[in-house]
């Protein structure tokens, strides 16, 4: 500070650095007392009602069941199981609704786009219809209205060994025989193969110009290499199939309805806001980009490929991430139509046989703020990656 | 080497060019020049296709403008384009645009593609800037790096659309004297531009356009001493006074 | 002498570049790629709206007292009539709702007065920020001027929506503020202070801070000193819109260029007086077309209260649905739903999207 | 205490299910009726001589406990299962037994099922945060049946699902099957099938802790079972307590001596209750009774002079 | 009136101020110029704590510059600035920000306020645009207002930030002529500018600072006809080719 201080005590209040430092020892003390005092009444309500506390709930047996799970779970798990359970189907549910959202989202954003004013329009009133409405209607929509409207099992739609009912989607399980260890062999084998032709083809365009078509044949590489293999391996499958049964359709692998219902309900109303970035992003690009790549003679499908789309991604990336963290969050009310994530399992059904909101409400909003921060982490360092390829 | 027939092109309802008759021999310089809105840009931009005319020919290089993209491609290689705002990929590096049509269009491998960029900006005396990216070099190297892209896809004609009109005082000489070096060295060239300097110093032909068509075509010295219609007079009044 | 120019005619473009055929050419069939697109689009709006037409409106019964008066095979709109009051009111006595009519009716009065020239528009905002409040409460709740009292727990419909919604943006704003312009500050504590509070909201999902609202409040409150769930849950909402809020306007502060601060702090005002006369005016209304979408979205995320067990327009439909002489028509109800929320949004963001333009060819001119 | 906090706010606030017709249900004006209402209501009746001071909290089975343990009701009377867990480490008390009840199932009687036991298969509707979910786990856990759970967050929307066909049945217990029903479109087509896989003993429940309140929740319930057993109705209560010489009744009905002071209530606490809400049987009979959509037979509910299992302790 | 005694100034490790030592006597007139970057702006700053220095003492009107808020608002009651980019409200009127300070700081009424507010209005020869808005009027006029503004508070020490330099030549003279007028009238100021025509006119001294230091100071016709610095030479021959 200045080294010669006018050092008089009315003073005191009114030096700048005493007065921040002042209101900010009071806000902290504030927040101290308020949380101590929240504390503090917890804990003697808690105690007064013989409430049990901490942890010791995830060892016990959960004792209900769970709708899908993709980890092996019966009754006699433990609440923590339960829960990891309930993690990993929020998690698949919000992959899954990513990468649903954004097809979507990208294929509506580009019709937007399009300069076929017929599809231009069906896109644009396909946004401006989905991120009006409530996500919980779309789910509600989905659940009691769409899907309920399937057939009986007893009537199911069938198609080949496919069943389709109100009970959900059925298809073949595929069984893994022993041979199939050369399979998954030949498959890593033919993705690495692909991998080295397109290094090739990059080196061969560096060296001699001429571009080869490294992407189709990649994909043609793996599904001959698989196929071989499973040609020599003598088709070490065997599929469960599904069968009607009494009441249901019984084995083969099953995609309920509740999951159903949330992950179209999560993707196409993400997917209209995505819609909208996408278009945001590619009108960001200025036209003259199109018209200078266009003079230099490349062909539109080049141009989107080497000059629009990285340019438009810049401007997407960043809002794209925080609607996949909002698709995260939102994926929450699954709960209200069965579906058993997060909040259905912990804050619903563990919360309620053992009585403990503090902890179970605590797990869940710590498993949404790590997933937060991972997102937003990565968009920090996303941005600055870009921002440092600009200057 | 490039020749209008009884060129029309509408927007709309409205008539941008009205019967464009006009040829340009290989090796040819020309300058247009007009008034803001008289459709020097809309003709330019007809000979690599950037625009759609509706009625007459455009032949470029003996091959007809049309709505075969064989054609178009073909046309666009040879042709070169600088524009008025630059108009560069601002996520690839100098380098990177100057190489990106001579790898992709002309499958160029990518060390030849580099060593003739690398010509092209030392012609235009800018090569140590090369790892650099747009946004960090000024207007008049960004133009400098515009037509070094151009000249990269060895085009045989360059069109210039208001090269300078973008730029500050100091950086317009920069760009100017790149362009009077490409003319001397013979490169077939059309130029929008205001710059009656340089149109003085290196046109063949002047060719002055208002309201869609073109109003007189001469070479420079007849074209400023002594011009035919009235209207090109007023316009270099104007210019001249400025 | 010159010769004197004569411009040519300007002649109408050949018939195929204009007029509808053109337009169908160009916008419709311009390429194989289009031609396929426009006929699947055709395909895609004959597979959609002749069944809607025909279940929505031709074979639709409007009339009727139950299910079993729905006859046509299609919407049974008598549904919607039968149980309109509830999804406007909820359970709200309905001799009493004349109340709630009165104090929308007053709101538009209030507002609408906005537009009048003379009117000092100070004097306005604080009857409608501070008096109108108590008013529309008094209203509401009833016990006052032989105003019958009525719970809160018989709110619902679409007044609890827009309650909600109204309530949790107008008491988040100032919250807003405050955070928005803690997170600036450059004091260490209140700082983090705000950045935590707000990063932490905005991590989880709106149901997780309503259940605590719901259900956790009270056991950090001594014995005996509770609130309404409805105060708890506007609570909830408040402070979940306070930290959207407050990086809406955080966005606003940081376009203000430091020249205005710096020009403030010259002229002798004091912090708070150059916020509230030179910085917040400016960064609020860059923000506004912000704070239209923070509602929007509020308004439609307060369909959620209904997974707490609140019963708002989305969680009156639901209950309807399930009465055994209604079985069947989810449909129309969120239909209903739908549309109601639909129009509302969209209306909001239309009306943001011409706030913005007419911000955009206002007094800015540099 | 929670009865001084109740006498000051001058009514009870009472969490309630959101809809199971004959316990407790809201008519389109938000009038409550039903077992568990009364059950309040009788609360109130002795407190304040009034059964009608009492407030509504309607709860869904996940909400209720910590509503309860938040202090946001005063009591739970929301056909709750007593079990050992909930007594013990939730920081609840039951109180007296108002319904004895046991989880069975419902199922469309075209599906041709005549047992529990042939469910192996099927899928299974019902609401979450309950001891149904628990139960059902356990029937087919021990029969070794396969089923499919859908746990619904709300009863009426379960109930929904099995009713647009996403189950083959719906669990919970008798006395909700019967209630939810009669919600459905068509109750006939539906039956309820003959195994009950559990206990459940429904009653209103009080936070842990607070003894004199909890006293207050249980004689309540006492006393009507207590005046069903002795013919007391609230017709006849006012002539009784008039006329009669028992001095058992004298006592109940504070005619003689003050057994409302031992509760902290006034001495015709009893009798408000017995006037204004009725004896047990009385409740049971305008609820759930044969005569009511929800139609229950007396059964194990009855009196146990009666062959059931109401017995109260003497008011003495 | 200002006294900067010892003045050091950091900016993180960067060192802008170095031993400032200099005075200022009432009804002064102080031009400082300087190259970019040598701390003309930030010692200006300190005079009315926009800026805080480290080191060494600034004292105004008698009153010692620190972390004291009742004498930072005492000194800024007294301290009129005028900024390179105007830094007028935008959202206020004309009158408004001139009316603004003299209400909230100086409790003025209103109506006194706005009298007082017309009358420097006319001063700078613009009472007619009082109930504009700032993005109404020219560059120049803008800075009229600013000035004005500054007025307003009627302060004892005026502080100009290169006033002219985002202003088009036209307008330059506007407003130095205003300033000169202010100068006249006794008003001590201190200024920093590049216009040496507005530093011969009125200034009592100017100030010539070089990376922090003050590099010389002196009357403007020995300043300039005899400078006794090579840096301030090369400086001035710099300043006045251009
Ligand atoms: N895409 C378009 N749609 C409609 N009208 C257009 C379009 N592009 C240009 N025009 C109009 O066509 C006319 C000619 O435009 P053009 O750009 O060729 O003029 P120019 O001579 O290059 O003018 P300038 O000197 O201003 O560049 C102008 O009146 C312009 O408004
Ligand atoms: N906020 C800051 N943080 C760090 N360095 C700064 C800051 N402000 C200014 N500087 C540096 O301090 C030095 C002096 O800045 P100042 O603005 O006082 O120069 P000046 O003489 O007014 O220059 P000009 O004529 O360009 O306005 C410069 O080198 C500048 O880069
Ligand atoms: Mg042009
Ligand atoms: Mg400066």
């Amino acid at each position: 500070m200045t080294d010669k201080t006018t050092s008089s005590n009315k003073s005191f209040l009114n030096d700048a650095g005493n007065r921040a430092l002042i209101f900010q020892v009071v806000l902290l003390a504030l927040v101290v007392f308020v949380g101590y005092y929240l504390f503090s009444n917890l804990q003697a309500n808690l105690a007064d009602q013989g409430i049990s506390t901490g942890f010791g709930f995830l060892n016990q047996p959960a004792g209900f069941p769970v709708l899908i799970h993709l980890i092996e779970y019966t009754e006699a798990d433990t609440y923590g199981r339960a829960f990891i359970v309930a993690l990993i189907n929020t998690v698949v549910i919000s992959l899954m609704g990513i990468v649903l959202a954004t097809v979507i989202g990208v294929v509506m954003g580009l019709a937007r786009l399009s300069n076929n004013w017929l599809v231009a329009r069906l896109a644009t009133v396909y946004v401006e219809t989905l991120r009006n409405i409530p996500l919980l209607l779309q789910m509600f929509f989905w659940y009691f209205a769409v899907l309920a409207t399937l057939p009986h099992p007893k009537n199911s739609i069938i198609f080949a060994d496919f069943f389709l009912n109100k009970r959900g989607i059925y298809s073949p399980n595929p069984i893994f025989q022993d041979g199939f260890g050369i399979v998954i062999a030949g498959f890593i084998l033919s993705i690495i193969a692909s991998i080295a032709l397109i290094v090739w083809a990059k080196k061969r365009q560096t060296r001699t110009g001429l571009w080869f078509p490294a992407y189709w044949s990649s994909l043609g590489v793996i599904v001959v290499i698989t196929f071989l293999a499973l040609v020599v391996s003598g088709f070490p499958i065997e599929f469960d199939l599904p069968q009607k049964s009494r009441f249901n359709v019984t084995g083969g692998m099953v995609l309920p309805p509740e999951f159903v219902a949330v992950l179209v309900a999560l993707s196409t109303y993400t997917g209209a806001f995505i819609a909208e970035i996408v278009r945001a992003g590619i009108l960001s690009v200025n036209w003259g980009q199109t018209e200078a790549a266009r003079s230099l003679g490349l062909k539109d499908s080049l141009t989107q490929r080497l000059i629009v789309l990285p340019q438009a991604l810049r401007v997407i990336i960043p809002p794209l991430t925080s609607q996949f963290l909002n698709l995260a969050k939102n994926s929450s009310l699954g709960a209200a139509i069965a579906y058993p994530e997060l909040v259905a399992v912990v804050m619903g059904t563990t919360l309620n046989q053992t009585g403990q909101a503090i902890e179970n409400i605590g797990l869940c909003m710590l498993v949404y703020g790590t997933l937060s921060l991972t997102i937003s982490m990565f968009m920090n360092w996303y941005n600055k990656k870009m921002s440092l390829m600009e200057r | 080497m490039i020749e209008f027939n009884d060129v029309n092109k509408w927007y709309g309802d409205f008539h941008v060019l009205k019967n464009i008759n006009f040829s340009i021999k290989k090796g040819e310089r020309i300058v247009v020049c007009g008034p803001s809105g008289s459709g020097k840009s809309t003709m330019t931009r007809c000979i690599n296709r950037l625009e759609e005319h509706q009625k007459g020919e455009i032949i470029v290089d003996g091959i007809e403008m049309n709505n075969n993209l064989k054609n178009i491609e073909a046309i666009r290689k040879d042709v070169g384009m600088v524009f008025q705002h630059f108009n560069l990929f601002p996520h690839l590096t100098i380098l990177e645009n100057l190489t990106l049509a001579p790898i992709w269009v002309r499958k160029m491998p990518k060390k030849q593609a580099e060593e003739m960029a690398m010509h092209y900006l030392e012609r235009v005396k800018i090569a140590n800037q090369a790892l650099k990216y747009p946004g960090q070099l000024s207007g008049g190297q960004q133009q400098r790096v515009a037509i070094a892209r151009g000249l990269c896809m060895q085009p045989r004609i360059m069109l210039f659309d208001e090269p300078t009109s973008a730029l500050d005082p100091e950086m317009i000489k920069e760009v100017l004297d790149v362009m009077v070096q490409l003319a001397e060295e013979g490169m077939t060239m059309v130029c929008v531009t205001h710059e009656m300097g340089f149109a003085k110093t290196v046109a063949d032909r002047v060719v002055f356009m208002d309201a869609g068509e073109i109003v007189e075509a001469n070479e420079p010295h007849e074209f400023f001493d002594n011009p035919q219609h009235d209207r090109t007079q007023m316009f270099l009044s104007q210019i001249l006074n400025h | 002498m010159a010769i004197e120019f004569k411009p040519l005619p300007s002649l109408p473009p050949p018939v195929n570049s204009v007029g509808a055929v053109a337009w169908i050419r160009q916008n419709l069939l311009s390429s194989p790629l289009n031609i396929f697109l426009t006929l699947f689009s055709f395909y895609v709006l004959y597979l959609l709206i002749p069944p809607v037409v025909e279940w929505g409106i031709l074979t639709a019964t409007f009339d009727g007292a139950s299910k079993a008066a729905c006859t046509g095979g299609g919407a049974c709109w008598a549904f919607i009539g039968v149980y309109f009051d509830q999804f406007m009111y909820g359970l709200y006595p309905s001799e009493e709702t004349w109340r709630i009519n009165l104090a929308l009716i007053l709101l538009v009065i209030l507002i609408g007065t906005f537009a009048v020239k003379t009117v000092n528009k100070l004097y306005l905002s604080i009857g409608i920020i501070v008096v109108y409040p108590v008013i529309a409460y008094f209203l509401f709740a009833g016990g006052v001027f032989g105003l019958e009292v009525v719970e809160t727990s018989l709110w619902g419909g679409l007044f609890l929506t827009t309650l909600l919604g109204v309530v949790g943006i107008v008491a988040s704003f100032p919250l807003g503020v405050l955070l928005a312009l803690g997170r600036r500050s450059n004091m260490p504590i209140a700082k983090s202070v705000c950045i935590v509070f707000i990063e932490t909201i905005r991590a989880v999902p709106l149901i997780t801070i309503l259940f605590m609202a719901s259900v956790m409040i009270p056991l950090f409150l001594p014995e005996g000193m509770n609130f309404n769930k409805l105060l708890r849950v506007l609570i909830g909402i408040t402070l979940f819109s306070a930290a959207y809020m407050a990086e809406v306007i955080r966005g606003g502060l940081q376009a203000i260029p430091k020249g205005q601060y710096e020009a403030a702090d010259a002229m002798g005002l004091t912090y708070w007086q150059s916020m509230v006369l030179v910085i917040l005016p400016q960064a609020l209304k860059l923000v506004i077309p912000g704070i239209v979408n923070t509602f929007i979205g509020l308004f439609k995320d307060t369909t959620l209260v209904y997974i707490v067990g609140m019963f708002d327009l989305l969680g009156r439909i639901q209950a309807a649905t399930h009465d055994a002489s209604w079985l069947g028509t989810t449909i129309e109800g969120y239909a209903f739903a739908g549309f109601i929320y639909w129009a509302a949004c969209f209306g909001m963001s239309r009306y943001s999207m011409r706030i913005e333009r007419k911000l955009e060819t206002g007094h800015k001119r540099n | 205490s929670t009865l001084d906090d109740v006498k000051s706010k001058g009514f009870i606030q009472c969490g309630v299910s959101q809809g199971v017709p004959g316990f407790s249900n809201a008519d389109s004006e938000g009038n409550w009726t039903g077992i568990d209402v009364d059950a309040c209501r009788a609360t109130a009746a002795a407190i304040f001589g009034d059964a009608q001071k009492v407030k509504f909290t309607p709860l869904s089975a996940k909400e209720r406990f910590t509503a309860l343990q938040s202090g946001e009701i005063d009591v739970l009377s929301r056909n709750t299962t007593w079990t050992y867990t909930r007594d013990t480490s939730l920081g609840l008390d039951f109180t007296a037994v108002n319904f004895y009840d046991g989880q069975g199932f419902m199922a469309r009687k075209d599906l041709g099922v005549e047992s529990a036991m042939d469910l192996d298969g099927a899928t299974v509707c019902t609401e979450q945060g309950t001891t149904t979910e628990l139960n059902m786990a356990d029937f087919f856990r021990k029969h070794k049946l396969s089923y499919v759970p859908v746990v619904v967050q709300k009863a009426d929307e379960a109930l929904a699902a099995y009713a647009s066909g996403r189950c083959d049945v719906f669990t919970t217990d008798k006395s909700g099957l019967a209630a939810h029903r009669s919600k459905l479109a068509e109750p006939n087509a539906h039956m309820i099938l003959p195994e009950t896989i559990s206990k459940e003993p429904l009653g209103p429940v009080v936070r842990h802790g607070d003894n004199q309140w909890k006293d207050i929740v249980t004689w309540a319930m006492f006393v009507q079972v207590n005046a069903e057993e002795m013919g007391i109705t609230s017709k006849n209560v006012a002539k009784i307590k008039g006329e009669t010489i028992d001095p058992g009744i004298k006592r109940l009905l504070g005619a003689e001596g003050d057994m409302g002071a031992q509760l902290g209530l006034p001495a015709d606490w009893a009798y408000n209750i017995i006037a204004q809400v009725g004896n047990y049987g009385e409740v049971f009979e305008r609820n759930v009774g044969p005569s009511t959509p929800v139609g229950l037979p007396r059964g194990i509910n009855n009196l146990w002079t009666e062959g059931g299992v109401m017995y109260a302790p003497p008011v003495r």
